[in-house]
């Protein structure tokens, strides 16, 4: 658990302290360079940046998943991929893009970033922040291995019942892609509490949270939405895994089971999601935005309130998902009506972004030109959602190519377009170079024109009537006119591979930034004049993260400390007093003298990786369990009984810590 | 992890940090007696579930009340909410209240449906 | 300087709570109480979401296995009242650790694992006494839910008994590092929580007619 | 390869029609499941709600990006000083709180009005049972007490018409169907005559269908339903009242069998040995001069298959997605106009316009062309029932004399 200070008198920053073998023989890992500093380490740094890693290469993995979907379908009667596999190919394209690409990029964000803007040192849980990360690479390795054993799951990445029970596919890709969701899910909740206890607790003094970045606040009402959504999905797939594995009756429709009560456990998470996935996006945009129109956040509190109210109303608007499935009138009247209210929120995002930018000094790097384009594109995803807010309209468009559209713009326009945002923006801080802005601008423009080529023909393929999750479409059904689906399909297969071109461009950048002979030269320290606090420190952060810890007194700390208002009355006027290397300097002669950061450990590591063992079980043999079981209590123990930092004989008085004991059994 | 700074209490922060309520330090002997007060009630509500035919309309929301009286004593002060700070509240009933509202608002939509 | 400054911190925290030497917190609350808060919060999902399926199937069921015919009510209200039992010695151990009395509270946490363990044992012989009659897991929409329920509280409970025995041992070896009176407390509300759960359970579950 | 032609083709489209959009748009029809083009008094309910709120959607939508573009000429940096700090204006935040909310409050009164309309199934003049099941509709039509079916009175002999492929339905009558499901969800769509509805296992969902005109409406199966869920399309025919009176009695007329000798009489005796076990035909007996009845519940998992008694007076097979008709027919009947289509369509299929070629096909190795669960020892572990029309191993002569019969069931 939690770091530890004590006064103590000697060396100035034992980064990593080295403790003795603890207990047994069992030693305790101390490395700080190498792979075993990143495979023991709980430095919140290090986990985000492995977080990231993970997700973009899952990124890639679900693009060509994507491809090979829009190859299939760019031609009547594709034959690229035969009906099993395409099933099995948009199921794993939802299921990696939304588990294992999104909700991962927003927790190496968060977990990068909220530490850094709030002024802390570390998250609240070191070690169960690197169990959250272990957790999700294990339940994602774990779901990707039914590839290789006997095919992948099938049933769409909502997999309503009871077309997933096993007479109706009777592979293990359901299996796998139910147990792995647990595994991320167990990941994900325990992420949630630690950043919601982190932003609670650990803030900087005098950060109160109308002080606090919008990031970091975005972050924050996710974190809540994770924390309440992510049980609901573990009952359902709790459920799923009985019916298959156990036989129980859940789904069964012989023996007077409803399927509805699937779809709904199911949207009850699944709607809240959908904000997991935006809401970060929306932060990381709200940070860029006023850091490149040289202003504040127009309308900053509400803008937060107004993310909190997308995060509540977001509870009560899940059977907009079910309008067609027999809900009766008045459920569908009443959750017509709520879906629309939550539009007002949104709006209200969109209407201060763009004020942000009103009289404003813009300069358009890449940051801000994905910044940009989440607005524009994501207002277009929000307004088609408010044509199927509109319930009957809905029910011609829902399961057609429309929905697809729709929650493309809102998905890549909006949280995509957001994580490239914060790529850019945030780069410099994280890795010390500046990515090249020639080769980003190349990136941002054939992904803006590769996205709207792919998507927005779905919308007219869709009012055509061309439902989704079909394998192939045919001729007889796809007209002749202007709006026939043949042309507008190829289109959007084209737009796919020219955003998947783009997306690669990406990659390129980054590489190019730190190898070869195009290598960048270590970026400036403050190279966009930006305003939180994340900037307050070296680039890439030290260990430490600060010098001393920050004593907050505004909102946009870092900029009121650079800028001083000269104006007389009503009138500001601000003038720069102090560059970032200056303000760095001081801290640096006033650095705190005695900083403990909780050591390394193997136990997060260890727990995680004895969860795939049980899921294995669960499908294949049942003392797999046991094994799994067993090492899992042997690494709970181990966790509880090892101390945050070194023993606690070293110090007197005996440290607070180490009490990790409840979560680590729980979680 | 914790700070060095004279300034760590500006404030703002003051207005989280509200001090415990010193009300809280209930007796023992207190604890034993909503305990024995918490068993009166459940042998009432067994009671009460032989009664389903007398009591007619009035049963389920008996029991319910009773129910929940249970549910708030032991949250109250078993687990000390009454008396913990704020935050420890807004975390648990923000969950509770979630829980209660989508679960029945789910469950009333079958309703519809079966009607 | 630096030492000074630090010991101002902790003066702060300790008139909130006296065993917080050196812990700075925003809100001057412990971490591990708020998580525990929080996951409580969340768990009210997890639960909420079995006891709806619940009370979706109850009903389903064939012919004479159905909740009237099987529960046994007396068993049931003497199970419960073990559990709720247990909830009083679990707040006693809370007390006499925030005393530093390790002795006594190591009792009432046995003592607490004890009627704890009891309530499973309970519940093994009752779900025993089902299987007997007929009513296996797989029987009906009533029975698959009405086992994953109750068989998930179960678990719980079970988790927590482990739990308690788990800082007795630590207790007594001494090898709770920090706070003791906080990690008793932290077991409590857990503790507690399982309780409540079970509150609503023999409610719902068991004393309203399917 | 096969790839390959239709993707130049489609290249070369994508020039064609760079050149002569408005052109092309003007003179060749749009996609036959088009939602914005309603041919029933349900669609247009909904399209009257759908296409104002369309419109608004666009306009708010480009008001937006106006500003937007304005923000990014206007304000860019040329040097100007750093703006005023400003957090923002009360006034205008509330102006846009409120803004969004009345128009939303616009939208939701005629959304709430038009959802109480369609969900009204009350005063049906027709009713129609339709089932479905991977991957295909089954459509029954009951008896109602007075002795109508779908409110009309069959002449002559009475029995049960059970269809599948087309759903037939009188023009300007209000048809509600009593759907449900025999496996997963499924969801019947059929987009310019109403939107979707699921079809749920376990329960029965009313929906309503009013046709205008004679015609055929295309639809799909718009609930993800497995394997095969892009082969289970479904098509209602709308007849006008003496052709749907026609309809009926050609449907209830007793069975015929084959002249003695022909092939299509060799071909009763195949089907009654290869196909018999599933499909039901009405009124066919075996060499006993027993009446055959299909038991599909032991075959098939979902317990049914088509059935045939009258295969060829539907223009599809398999699910809707083969055309019984080659393809000059087809286009016949589809481009017919209102009044000329009635009879055209029942003519049924005709020698010359059998599309013998994919029927065959079909009949030589269903699962090649229809992906389907029909491996029963694959299927073992779990039931060993098939999930669709398994390969049979008939040989060629046994394939043409199924046809010669099949083309007899009128």
């Amino acid at each position: 658990m939690a770091l530890i200070e004590r006064p103590r008198t000697g060396d100035l920053t034992p980064a990593v302290a080295t403790p003795e073998a603890t207990y047994g023989a069992f030693r305790r890992p101390v490395e700080s360079t190498g792979w075993k500093s990143w495979l023991f380490t709980i430095d919140h740094k290090k986990i985000g940046i492995m977080y990231g890693v993970t997700a973009m290469f899952f990124f890639l993995v679900g693009g060509l998943e994507a491809l090979l979907i829009r190859a299939q379908l760019a031609g009547p009667n594709g034959t690229i991929l035969s009906a099993d596999k395409y099933n099995q190919m948009f199921t794993m394209h939802a299921t990696t893009m939304v588990f294992l690409f999104v909700m991962p990029m927003a927790a190496a964000f968060g977990n990068y970033f909220v530490p850094l803007q709030i002024g802390a040192r570390d998250v609240a849980f070191p070690r169960i922040n690197a169990f959250s990360f272990w957790c999700f690479l294990a339940g994602a390795i774990f779901i990707n291995t039914s590839w290789l054993l006997g095919g992948a799951a099938d049933g769409g990445w909502f997999m309503y019942a009871p077309n997933s029970s096993v007479p109706f596919s009777p592979t293990n890709g359901i299996d796998f892609w139910g147990l792995g969701l647990q595994i991320t899910g167990i990941a994900s909740l325990t992420g949630a509490i630690n950043l919601i206890v982190t932003v609670i607790n650990m803030r900087a003094p005098g950060m109160t949270f109308m002080k606090m970045p919008i990031f970091t606040w975005m972050i924050f009402v996710v974190q809540f939405l994770l924390v309440f959504a992510i049980p609901v999905i573990t009952v359902a797939l709790f459920l799923l895994m009985f019916q298959r594995s156990f036989d129980a009756t859940f789904f069964s429709v012989e023996a007077g089971a409803d399927p509805l009560l699937w779809q709904h456990l199911f949207w009850i998470f699944g709607h809240p999601e959908v904000y997991i996935l935006v809401l970060p996006s929306f932060g990381i945009v709200s940070e860029v935005l006023p850091v490149f129109s040289k202003k504040p956040l127009f309308g900053y509190p509400l803008v937060v309130f107004s993310g909190a109210a997308i995060g509540f109303v977001g509870w009560g608007v899940w059977a907009h998902h079910m309008f067609a499935s027999g809900l009766g009138p008045i459920s569908v009247a009443v959750f017509s009506v709520a879906t629309m209210a939550i539009a007002i929120p949104t709006g209200v995002k969109i209407v201060n972004w763009v004020m942000t930018m009103w009289g404003g000094k813009l300069r358009y790097t890449v940051a801000m030109l994905f910044a940009i384009g989440l607005i524009v594109q994501f207002t277009i995803g929000g307004l088609s959602g408010v044509t199927h807010a509109v319930a009957p309209s809905d029910t011609q468009q829902t399961d057609t190519y429309y929905i697809v559209a729709h929650f493309h713009y809102v998905l890549f326009g909006g949280a995509i377009l957001g994580i490239f945002a914060g790529l850019y923006y945030w780069w410099p801080k994280m890795f010390g170079r500046m990515l090249s802005e020639k080769i980003g601008m190349w990136n941002f423009w054939l992904m803006i024109i590769g996205l709207n080529m792919a998507f927005g023909p779905m919308h007219i393929i869709g009012l055509q009537g061309q439902p989704r999750r079909m394998y192939v479409w045919t001729e007889a059904r796809a007209g002749e006119g202007f709006f026939n689906l043949g042309f507008w399909n190829l289109i959007s297969s084209i737009g796919a591979f020219v955003l998947g071109f783009g997306v690669l461009l990406f990659f390129y950048n980054a590489w190019r930034t730190h190898f070869g002979k195009h290598k960048a030269p270590p970026a400036p320290l403050d190279p966009w004049d930006a305003r939180s606090l994340e900037w307050l420190t070296t680039s890439p952060p030290k260990e430490v993260n600060f010098d001393r810890t920050p004593v907050v007194s505004h909102l946009d700390e870092f900029f009121h400390r650079k800028y001083e208002d000269r104006g007389e009355g009503d009138r500001h006027d601000f003038v720069q007093v102090a560059t970032a290397e200056e303000l760095l300097a001081i801290e640096e002669a006033n650095a705190d003298a005695d900083i403990h950061l909780p050591s390394p450990s193997f136990w997060p590591i260890l727990l995680a990786f004895s969860l795939p063992i049980m899921a294995y079980g669960v499908i294949y043999n049942i003392i797999m369990i046991a094994v799994g079981a067993g090492i899992a209590l042997l690494a709970m123990y181990g966790w509880a009984l090892e101390p945050a930092t070194a023993p606690a004989s070293d110090y007197d008085p005996p440290e607070d810590g180490g009490t990790d004991l409840e979560l680590a059994t729980n979680g | 992890m914790s700070t060095e700074t004279e300034n760590a209490t500006t404030d703002d922060e003051i207005d989280f940090r509200e001090a415990d309520d010193h009300v809280d330090h209930w007796t023992d002997l207190q604890f034993v007696y909503l305990a024995i007060g918490l068993a009166i009630v459940t042998a009432i509500e067994v009671a009460l579930s032989y009664m389903v035919d007398d009591l007619g309309a009035l049963f389920l929301p008996l029991l319910l009340i009773l129910m929940l009286i249970k549910f708030f004593s032991v949250v109250f002060y078993f687990m000390h909410l009454k008396f913990d700070n704020r935050w420890f509240s807004i975390l648990f009933y923000m969950g509770l209240v979630l829980a209660v509202g989508v679960y029945i608002a789910a469950l009333l939509t079958f309703q519809f449906f079966s009607a | 300087m630096a030492d000074t400054a630090v010991h101002t911190a902790a003066g702060h925290d300790d008139h909130h709570d006296d065993h917080h030497g050196g812990h700075y917190t925003s809100t001057g609350l412990s971490n591990n109480k708020l998580a525990m808060w929080l996951f409580l919060g969340s768990e009210c999902l997890l639960f909420g979401g079995l006891i709806s399926t619940y009370m979706l199937y109850r009903g389903r069921h064939t012919s004479n296995l159905g909740p009237d015919q099987v529960w046994d009510i007396p068993f049931t209200s003497a199970s419960s009242f073990v559990l709720l039992m247990s909830s009083l010695t679990m707040v006693l151990a809370v007390t006499a650790a925030k005393r530093h009395d390790d002795r006594t509270t190591n009792v009432w946490l046995s003592i607490t694992a004890i009627l704890g363990s009891l309530f499973v044992a309970g519940q093994v012989y009752e779900f025993t006494t089902f299987y007997r009659e007929g009513l296996g897991f797989t029987t009906s929409l009533f029975s698959s839910s009405f086992y994953t329920l109750t068989g998930f509280h179960g678990v719980h409970v079970t988790v927590g008994v482990i739990l308690l025995l788990s800082v007795v041992g630590m207790i007594i070896r001494n090898r709770i590092p920090g706070d003791k009176a906080e990690v008793v407390e932290l077991v409590g509300l857990y503790w507690h929580f399982v309780d409540i759960v079970w509150i609503l359970i023999f409610t719902l579950v068991y004393l309203i007619p399917a | 390869m096969t790839e390959s032609s239709p993707l130049r083709s489609r290249l070369r489209t994508a020039a064609l029609v760079g050149v002569g959009a408005v052109v092309l748009a003007s003179c060749a029809q749009d996609a036959p499941q088009d939602t914005w083009d309603p041919a029933g008094s349900e669609a247009q309910r909904i399209h009257d709600l759908q296409w104002p709120i369309f419109m608004i959607a666009g306009i708010v939508g480009l008001i937006v990006m106006a500003v937007v573009a304005i923000c990014v000429v206007k304000f860019k940096d040329r040097g100007q000083p750093i703006p005023e700090q400003s957090h923002g204006k009360a006034w205008l935040e509330y102006m846009f709180i409120a803004l969004p909310a009345v128009l939303l409050a616009g939208i939701a009164v005629p959304t709430v009005a038009t959802i109480i309309e369609l969900n009204d199934t009350d005063d049906a003049d027709c009713v129609i049972n339709v089932t479905g099941q991977q991957w295909w509709w089954e459509y029954d039509y009951p008896i109602a007490g007075d002795g109508s079916i779908c409110g009309y009175m069959p002449t002559g002999e009475t029995g049960t018409i059970v269809t599948s492929g087309q759903m037939v339905i009188p023009t300007d009558a209000k048809v509600v169907i009593r759907g449900t499901s025999r496996d997963v969800i499924h969801s019947f769509w059929v987009p310019r005559l109403n939107g979707k509805r699921d079809m749920v296992p376990g329960g029965v969902h009313t929906w309503n269908f009013n046709a205008n005109e004679p015609g055929i409406y295309a639809g799909q199966c718009a609930e993800f339903c497995g394997l095969s869920h892009a082969n289970m399309r479904m098509e209602i025919v709308a007849l006008d009242a003496a052709d749907f009176q026609s309809w009926i009695d050609n449907q209830l007329e007793p069975y015929q069998p084959p002249e003695e000798g022909t092939l299509a009489a060799e071909g009763e005796a195949e089907f009654v040995a290869q196909c018999a076990r599933c499909h039901q035909v009405d009124g066919l007996t075996d060499a006993d001069g027993n009446l055959v009845v299909a038991h599909p519940e032991d075959q098939v998992y979902s317990g049914a298959a088509p059935n045939l008694t009258n295969l060829m007076t539907r223009n599809t097979f398999a699910g809707a997605t083969w055309d019984l008709l080659v393809e000059d027919c087809r286009d016949e009947v589809w481009d017919a106009p209102a009044d000329e289509f009635g009879p055209l369509y029942l003519e049924g299929v005709t020698d010359e316009c059998l599309n013998e070629t994919q029927l065959k096909q079909w009949l030589r190795n269903a699962p090649a062309m229809k992906p389907m669960y029909t491996d029963a020892e694959l299927l073992e572990p779990t039931d060993g029932l098939v999930r669709g029309m398994p390969y049979l191993a008939l040989s060629e002569d046994q394939i043409d004399k199924l046809v010669a019969y099949l083309l007899e069931r009128k």
